[in-house]
């Protein structure tokens, strides 16, 4: 073989061979399942596809013109007529209910999932580890574990997508949403931005690290910035002025918030709501809308002056949030030093706007 | 087999002459048998590009639909500084157009062409009051900066009082949200506008040819789809007013 | 003016240059002033009936009486009433149509709250 | 008549004294005012024709380019904005401007009329005005593209659309709204033309298929085109006001833009093959002397398509945070949207039973239709199911399996109708030899560029990428190798058929011994189509009454 191809065209082509990829490595718990899916479709595909092409290569050379020069006219027959429609609707029918079963298992993260916040902004992704640690177009997850990320855009539609782990979820701007995973294998995979975002969408791309949870644990000491996001949310809670009305005593013009999180809020038009994130960030930047009963709707919008990241970081504190002597405390200090800072003046005009 | 003019199936004795008895109408296009078939064809156009419209409106109309469920407190405010007066007049103005323009056919069929004439003016006139109305309530928008953009403001909704309206002060994040509302005012009304003036200028050109005489001798086929076409205007109007002036008008309470 | 056979002015289907046609019935003024009148009267009470506090109700009864107008108007003022079964059926399209893009739409929004995701 | 040869049905004039007729629609007036005023259905068919492969060139020309960037892993060929200018263009000018407009408007144009034994369509100047309203969306798109282009993607995913870009997405806007009338108004002609304007005895079930799948089609035209409309003046007036209802940071919805863009843009994937699906049918039948198998069923399923066509445009946005519940719903009317595409390649498949098949070059496209429209729409099955689309959306998967419709379904079809009814266009042959070698060319070119890209999209490369991680190497240069050849196989029809107008055989009236009313009549047709209104007395696809009627023509004229 090697006379007719010159060495280095033979080098090169097996390099080639070695270095590209045919099927992606299955590092989650979910892939699997995917694959399942895959390759029952994927035989579904062959077998209709090749079922065509016999029929119709088989008809071809049986009814050619030479072998029948004159053809005999057929009408149609309903029996054909159900089998090639009952056939394909059960299979799709059968296709839909496995892959709805998925869809069902990867956008409901379990209860016990550790959370990571993932902010999407024009070209890079930042990952916000809820004990401080921050990472750009990087991701550090253990194994054995399940991992649910709280996603939120800054600007235009990402796509979070992680084909090793076979998820993907759209980052949108104005609202929280949420994939999990458990990755099995250590390693590092491709992370990639699939949902167009402008000029340099293509390389809005990333490493996710899958350590053992013990290297895990060791990752997480060195590279924490001081600070955990709940600490970074006490220091904005207090700078924003959030405990002078949410002071947690009875006389509060604010509802108190110590172990709000989870709970189940009554709001002044009578609706039920659950408290998660999304309802927290909602009710930071649009109050009006989610004045719990009994409250005067007073609370001023934050809309454009706390970045995407603060609101995760109020939204971490909150949820840590058991006492309110924590507030307290705060509170004191601040006022024995200096004034009480005044609630913002109501002639907020929306200039304010980042873009 | 290789004649110039190709042989025809004539297997069907029954094959009718083409030519009819009694004078086709000069407006009578070659390609169809009859000139009833070609009034059915063209009212049958017409109604399949209303079709269009009334998807094309459908469009903004759901944006309306979900915009109220989401800020319904903005949208009761705003909607509470458009006046129903001049809303109210409007939707009488259009649908006297409307009857004008009904007569008008009417008077097409029975060939009257002073009466069709007369008809299509008085439509026209109370077109182009129906845009007087309306130019009139968007300088007034001008005026109270409502007009969506840079200098859209919400002093109004966060403090009412000061600006001397009875309204339930907003909150300033639902304040912003009244920018929304007027935005989907002045696209609906905007576009319906436009369909308006696009009607006024097909109706100058159809009553100088009415008064010409071509509608009044059996042809009515153009006043007909006209008449389409201005009713289906009428229509998005009578959805609009109310869903746009009359979303929360009962008295504070 | 007699026909012949292919072009009689009965409505059978299988006549196909001309099918089920309107039967060119013409609406008088008089006709017409009704339904003018009715929707003037109609147009009174949805702005009424907007200075009445029925919570829920006043959006379905400013809808149901637009829509009552809009009948009128496409059943007398564009003689849809009189129009062949095609043409009746065209109308019910594009309302079907709008229908379709209006629920099916909302449905996305309205079972956004259901699910926990 | 020739001796019956074997191989082929092709029965041509003895063309040592066989002529072109003396007066027909090319030649019976003359002058550029009288092609550009035509009311003739038949000469605006040929103004498509010809606007519509310009375009399809440009658009190819900018799949090249994007083929060769994508050659290398690393971004060298243009820059990262420039590339995405490419594969917008390449995206809006191959949909709007070829895709939606190629079969309805040309073949379609030409042949409607004839088939129901018409004279002309409903509405002539209508049609014409439609040919001048895709020329202006045509040039404004050209005037977007030199004035410095547009990278939305030809999606305009919002708020990216209203408020991330300041290149000239209003042009662009402006340039579909305005084609997007066109295909309005061609649609409105065909539903009205087929409704009220069907000869004699051309009952609903006499009619052939490719009028079926076009009113089907027409239906879709009508009833989705204005949604796409309203989005983009929405988008347009978002861009100018600032303040929209898409934009997030005001409170507005960057989802109800997909909503109402997808409301359009799915049934404008049946819009683009269902004439298609009509084109297939009449090749079929034609090439295999019988009648369609199961006329109704097929019939049907094309009507079947318009309808369910609307309720499964929330397939594009499983993964956009919609909710579970609505895409549980649609992801099952995505399922039963796909069973009249199958039932209708098993009816193909079983109208070539006890037939007499011959391979002329329009049946090779048609079987070339076959395999990659199964394949088309059975990689659509796997993203219609819920669990699948989560990993494969938007992902090199999706480009491969739109392409294979489009592509493999859409143009091979259209080529196959383009070859079928050249000789009844134009009245000449085109050169057999060479235009199966071109068909063969670019079914090879097909797979060769398409398939690798189903396994790039399962390992995950995104779309719209124009640098790549290295693994991904190998099956890209193999999908820009197939590129290039199918580029070489869509320049040789140019090649032969504009050799054919000049030194083609002489076609005479039925070349192809087909059962339609269009080939009853002279080739290339007279400008009023018949001389006398044809009475429709037989079935469609009714070979014995073809038999007999050439049988008892031979004696009386011979």
């Amino acid at each position: 073989m090697d006379r007719f191809i010159s060495p280095v065209l033979w080098q090169f082509l097996t390099k080639w061979m070695h270095a590209s990829a045919l099927f992606p490595p299955e590092a989650s718990t979910i892939s699997p399942y995917m694959d399942a899916l895959y390759f029952f479709l994927l035989l579904m595909t062959i077998v209709g596809t090749s079922l065509v092409a016999i029929l119709l290569f088989g008809f071809c050379i049986r009814y050619r013109r030479e072998k029948s020069p004159v053809a005999t006219q057929v009408e149609g027959s309903t029996l054909l007529e159900a089998t090639w429609t009952i056939i394909p609707l059960a299979i799709f029918l059968l296709v839909f209910v496995w892959g709805a079963l998925l869809y069902f298992r990867i956008y409901d993260p379990p209860t016990n999932a550790m959370n990571i916040y993932i902010v999407g902004k024009q070209w890079m992704w930042k990952a916000e580890h809820p004990g401080g640690q921050h990472e750009i177009n990087a991701l550090h997850v253990p194994t054995g574990r399940p991992v649910q990320l709280t996603m939120i855009s800054q600007d235009v539609f990402h796509s979070f997508s992680i084909p090793d782990f076979r998820v993907k979820r759209e980052v949108i701007p104005g609202r929280y949403s949420t994939v999990w995973f458990q990755a099995t294998e250590p390693g590092t995979y491709h992370l990639f931005c699939t949902q167009y975002c402008g000029t340099l969408h293509s390389s809005m791309i990333g490493e996710v690290t899958v350590l053992s949870p013990d290297d895990y644990k060791k990752w997480l000491e060195e590279s924490t910035s001081g600070m955990s996001l709940a600490q970074n949310g006490e220091r904005l809670f207090a700078s924003m002025g959030c405990n002078a009305c949410h002071s947690g005593n009875a006389a509060a013009r604010g509802p108190n918030l110590a172990g709000v999180f989870g709970s189940r809020l009554t709001l002044t038009d009578g609706s039920q709501r659950l408290v998660d994130d999304a309802y927290l960030r909602d009710a930071i930047l649009n109050p009006s809308q989610h004045v719990t009963a009994g409250y005067a709707p007073i609370m001023p919008t934050y809309q454009g002056q706390i970045s995407e990241d603060g609101l995760i970081d109020l939204v971490e504190y909150i949820k840590t949030l058991q006492t309110n002597y924590r507030i307290q405390q705060t509170q004191m200090t601040s006022a024995s030093d200096q004034a009480a800072p005044t609630t913002p003046t109501e002639g907020i005009t929306p200039g304010m706007v980042k873009p | 087999m290789d004649s110039a003019i190709a042989t025809h199936p004539h297997t069907h004795e029954t094959a009718v002459h083409a030519d009819h008895e009694h004078a086709s109408l000069p407006q009578h296009r070659h390609h169809f048998e009859t000139e009833e078939q070609q009034r059915e064809a063209g009212s049958f156009g017409m109604w399949l590009f209303l079709l269009t419209e009334i998807m094309f409106f459908g469009g903004m109309f759901f944006a309306y639909l979900l915009y109220r469920n989401w800020y319904y407190p903005a949208f009761a405010v705003a909607s509470n500084q458009l006046s129903v007066p001049l809303g109210a007049a409007n939707t009488a103005i259009l649908i006297t157009s409307g009857f004008c323009m009904a007569v008008g056919v009417w008077a097409a069929e029975v060939r009257r062409r002073k009466m069709l004439v007369l008809m299509l003016v008085l439509t026209t006139v109370f077109g182009i009051a129906f845009i007087g109305v309306k130019a009139d309530e968007y300088h007034e928008k001008y005026e109270m900066h409502h007009i969506p953009g840079a200098d859209f403001s919400v002093a109004q909704f966060v403090n009412p009082a000061a600006y001397g309206i009875k309204e339930e002060p907003l909150n300033p994040d639902m304040a912003q949200k009244t920018e929304i509302y007027f935005f989907l005012y002045f696209a609906m009304t905007g576009m319906h506008a436009v369909h308006m003036i696009i009607g006024i200028v097909l109706l100058f050109w159809l009553t100088h040819r009415a008064w010409r005489g071509d509608f009044s001798s059996g042809y009515v086929a153009p006043i007909e789809n006209f008449g389409l076409y201005w009713h289906f205007v009428d229509i998005v109007w009578l959805f609009l007013f109310p869903l746009l002036y009359l979303i929360n008008r009962h008295p504070l309470h | 003016m007699a026909h012949e056979a292919i072009h009689t002015d009965a409505n059978d289907a299988s006549n196909v240059t001309n099918p089920e046609h309107a039967q060119h019935h013409i609406v008088t003024p008089l006709q017409y002033s009704f339904v003018f009148i009715t929707l003037l009267v109609f147009t009174a009470i949805t702005v009424f009936a907007a200075y009445l506090d029925l919570h829920w109700a006043n959006p379905v009864i400013a809808l149901a009486i637009a829509s009552f107008k809009a009948v009128i108007v496409i059943l007398f003022f564009m003689h849809a009433a009189y129009q062949s079964r095609l043409i009746k059926m065209t109308i019910g399209a594009g309302f079907f149509m709008f229908l379709v893009l209006v629920t099916m739409t909302m449905s996305d929004y309205i079972s956004r709250a259901w699910g926990l995701w | 008549m020739s001796a019956p040869a074997t191989h082929t049905i092709l029965s041509l004039p003895d063309q040592s004294t066989a002529k072109m007729p003396k007066r027909h629609y090319l030649n019976n007036e003359d002058g550029l005012l009288s092609w550009l005023l035509t009311g003739d259905h038949k000469r605006i068919a040929i103004l498509y024709l010809i606007s519509i492969t310009f375009f399809f060139f440009i658009g190819g020309a900018f799949a090249g380019l994007i083929r060769l960037e994508l050659l290398t892993p690393q971004p060298d060929l243009v820059a990262a904005d420039t590339y995405n200018k490419f594969f917008t263009m390449h995206g809006i000018i191959m949909i709007f401007l070829f895709l939606v407009p190629s079969v309805p408007a040309t073949l379609g144009n030409f042949l409607i009329p004839i088939m129901l034994g018409a004279k002309d369509l409903a509405f002539p100047k209508i049609n014409l005005l439609s040919w001048y309203l895709y020329l202006i969306g045509g040039t404004l798109t050209l005037a977007a593209l030199v004035l410095g282009g547009v990278d939305t993607g030809w999606t305009f995913t919002t708020p990216l659309s209203t408020h991330y870009l300041n290149t000239h997405v209003l042009t662009a806007a402006t340039a579909i709204f305005i084609a997007g009338f066109s295909s309005i108004f061609t649609g409105l002609n065909f539903i009205v033309t087929i409704h009220r304007m069907r000869c004699p005895g051309m009952t609903w079930f006499r009619m052939p298929l490719f009028v079926w799948s076009h009113y089907a089609a027409s239906l879709l035209m009508v009833l989705g085109t204005p949604v796409l409309a309203i989005a983009l003046v929405l988008v347009a007036l978002e861009r100018i006001a600032g303040i929209g209802v898409f934009d997030p940071a005001k409170g507005g919805d960057p989802l109800l833009f997909q909503h109402l863009f997808w409301f359009y843009s799915h049934p404008a994937v049946y819009i683009m093959i269902l004439p298609g699906m009509g084109v297939i049918s009449e090749v079929i039948s034609t090439f295999s002397r019988k009648r369609v198998f199961g006329y109704s069923a097929v019939a049907f399923s094309s009507v079947a398509i318009a309808l369910f066509g609307f309720f499964v445009w929330e397939h594009h946005m499983f993964i956009m945070g919609v909710s579970n519940y609505s895409a549980l719903v649609f992801s099952l009317l995505t399922m039963l949207v796909a069973v009249p595409s199958a039932i209708k390649i098993f009816n193909w498949t079983f109208t070539l039973q006890k037939g007499s098949i011959t391979f002329e070059t329009p049946m090779l496209y048609a079987f070339g239709f076959m395999g990659l429209f199964t394949i088309g729409g059975l990689t659509g099955v796997f993203l219609g199911s819920l669990g699948m689309d989560i990993h494969l959306t938007e992902t090199y998967f999706i480009v491969a399996h739109f392409h294979f419709v489009m592509v493999g379904g859409m143009l091979m079809a259209f080529l196959a109708g383009v070859h079928f009814w050249w000789p009844k266009m134009t009245g000449r042959m085109y050169p057999e030899s060479l235009s199966k070698l071109a068909a063969v060319t670019t079914f090879i070119g097909f797979n060769l560029t398409f398939l690798p890209q189903f396994i790039l999209g399962y390992l995950g490369m995104p779309r719209r990428y124009h640098a790549y991680p290295p693994e991904f190497q190998v099956l890209n240069v193999l999908s820009t190798a197939g590129a290039t050849v199918l580029g070489v196989g869509y320049m040789l029809p140019l090649l032969y058929l504009g050799w054919s107008l000049k030194y083609g055989a002489i076609a005479g009236n039925n070349p192809w011994q087909a059962t339609g009313l269009e080939w009853q009549i002279q080739s290339p047709p007279i400008t009023a189509n018949f001389i006398e209104t044809p009475v429709m007395d037989h079935e469609a696809y009714d070979y014995e009454w073809l038999e007999k009627k050439t049988l008892n023509e031979v004696t009386t004229v011979g």
